[in-house]
């Protein structure tokens, strides 16, 4: 038995370090994206312009070149932006974690337009630090694709508030009026044990549970650094 | 034209895209490139010195970034003219750029085309959104 | 110990699906990055060649602006090569595993000039699927990683071999003479569990033991599928 406890603490510990390595991958890859291939491209893009925007007659034959340049130049942006959105939320980090989430909200309620969803938001929410809002808006995020996949609901409430007490924390829950989970099913998905990992990792608690009207609920309650907070 | 003269500043963090930028810009004869800023904080100083008709401005920047800048530049001049240019498409930063102050905002995919446009645009105190921005707000 | 027994499993599981997403990701962005971006560049660095090639005197004014495009492609390719490398060895899927483990070595050993590194291939090699390549040439990067940061070796032997038998496998072999693992310190690492995880999700063994001799040595043995092989 205790061979295995270390091999469960072994494995989540595996686990949580694979988590944050993707995270990192995700973030230094979405840097290089945007400030590196991205500034390129407008700086080719504009140099591209100024040739053509150029009256002069003399310059027509190289007309066809310029305009290639600007095509492709767009193309490549399309890319760059495609790939970066699928790396990480672009907001998160210049417009912080709601403007993110409400960003989320809006793509998915026009994937899914049958269902609708509410975000809500109490308490101060723009000091979080950056483990905490990935965490948050991945959590969101796998939900939502939870409710969409599984749930067959009408509706979807997700809700962050910041809770005070002893030691500040703050609460995620999703909440969809749907299905309900079939707790008898084999768990043969990843995205409840990811993101359990997820929030355990930094000290947090998950809880998943039908609710008494049906439909399921999501809450993890996550604590929030006390140094966080600066003066001024 | 016949127009008097804009006097420009140009705030990017990347050379390359300042450089570009810049000559597309002083392609026209009403148009001039006073300055180049390498950050906000930059930005911030030269815009108090030399006082420029439109500052030309990229949102992501080390420090304290663009939205950062514009809300000091604003606060210290409120009938600053700033023109933001972006290579994010999404109508958030675009909304939020101008509740910071900023009376433009273009993409970079949009900016060469409409650059010189904005700018006189901006020039007379005039907003101006980005067509591929404008049509989501 | 049963809800135990299944945690560890729950666990590996999510392991092993994390190492499987990170590979499928790093591919993806790979082959975007090559097969798009790679071929705008190009296109862009042709067309603004040709505007710059031009001997035609009406052109000065323009040649600015191509000149700077050319250097922005050639800062781009250089920032997208560093990118690929970084993501996946770029000679796995074009020139197969022996190529791109000889690259992996080859910068290693100019990174160790001190430590000898051979590579050893016996037998054939070339039929292995995308799951047994990409598991090998990771086990292989982080053991010489690892005799890099702990061995302090003077050699290091790399051996990948085909095995006969009942059922096609393949071995692959990390031995270096270094001052060997100390069997009484505390895992806190996650090369090697994450390299036993990647061999045991594909049905392989991985064995890691001190020398007679001294030293380290890491085997892993693959099964491989036996409908591989496609005949003609
Ligand atoms: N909102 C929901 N309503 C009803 N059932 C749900 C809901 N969310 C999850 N479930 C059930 O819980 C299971 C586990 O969810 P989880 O996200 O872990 O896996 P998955 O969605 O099936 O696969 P993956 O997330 O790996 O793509 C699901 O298969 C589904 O049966
Ligand atoms: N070739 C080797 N020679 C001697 N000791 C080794 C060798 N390889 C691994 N070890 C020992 O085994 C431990 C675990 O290795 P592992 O690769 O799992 O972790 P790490 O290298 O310490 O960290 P990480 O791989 O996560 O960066 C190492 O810390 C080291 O003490
Ligand atoms: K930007
Ligand atoms: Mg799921
Ligand atoms: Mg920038
Ligand atoms: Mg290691």
């Amino acid at each position: 038995a205790e061979a295995l406890e270390q091999s469960v603490t072994q494995n989540r510990r595996l686990a949580r370090r694979l988590l944050q390595v993707q995270e990192e991958e995700r973030k230094s890859l979405s840097r290089e994206l945007h400030d590196e291939l991205g500034q390129y491209l407008s700086a080719i893009h504009a140099d591209a312009a100024a040739i053509l925007n150029r009256d002069d007659a003399a310059l027509a034959p190289v007309r066809a070149s310029a305009q290639a340049i600007v095509e492709a130049c767009r193309a490549m942006m399309d890319i760059v932006r495609g790939m970066l959105a699928r790396l990480r939320p672009g907001a998160l980090d210049e417009l912080g974690l709601k403007e993110a989430l409400r960003e989320l909200a809006t793509g998915w309620r026009q994937r899914h337009p049958a269902i609708a969803c509410a975000l809500e938001f109490a308490g101060e929410l723009d000091d979080l630090d950056e483990a905490a809002k990935i965490c948050i808006y991945r959590l969101v995020q796998e939900s939502l694709t939870n409710v969409a996949k599984h749930a067959r609901a009408r509706r979807v409430e997700v809700r962050l508030a910041r809770i005070s007490g002893p030691g500040s924390s703050v609460r995620v829950q999703v909440r969809d009026d749907g299905v309900g989970m079939d707790p008898s099913a084999r768990q043969t998905g990843f995205g409840l044990a990811g993101m359990r990992e997820r929030v355990e990792s930094l000290g947090g608690r998950l809880v998943v549970e039908n609710g008494r009207n049906g439909g399921l609920t999501v809450t993890a309650e996550l604590p929030l650094p006390t140094d966080t907070r600066v003066l001024g | 034209m016949s127009e008097r003269l804009i006097r420009i500043l140009l705030a990017d963090d990347h050379a390359v895209v300042r450089a570009g930028f810049r000559r597309l810009l002083e392609q026209r004869p009403e148009i001039r490139v006073l300055a180049e800023a390498v950050s906000g904080e930059d930005a911030y100083r030269l815009y108090g010195v030399l006082k420029p008709d439109v500052v030309v401005m990229d949102l992501s920047m080390p420090g304290m970034g663009g939205m950062g800048t514009i809300r000091r530049i604003v606060a210290r001049d409120p009938s600053a003219r700033i023109l933001v240019f972006s290579i994010h498409e999404s109508e958030a930063f675009a909304l939020q750029a101008l509740k910071s102050g900023a009376l433009g905002y273009l993409t970079k995919a949009a900016a060469p085309d409409v650059i010189v446009t904005a700018v006189h645009e901006v020039a007379r105190g005039r907003p101006y959104l980005a067509p591929d921005v404008a049509q989501r707000i």
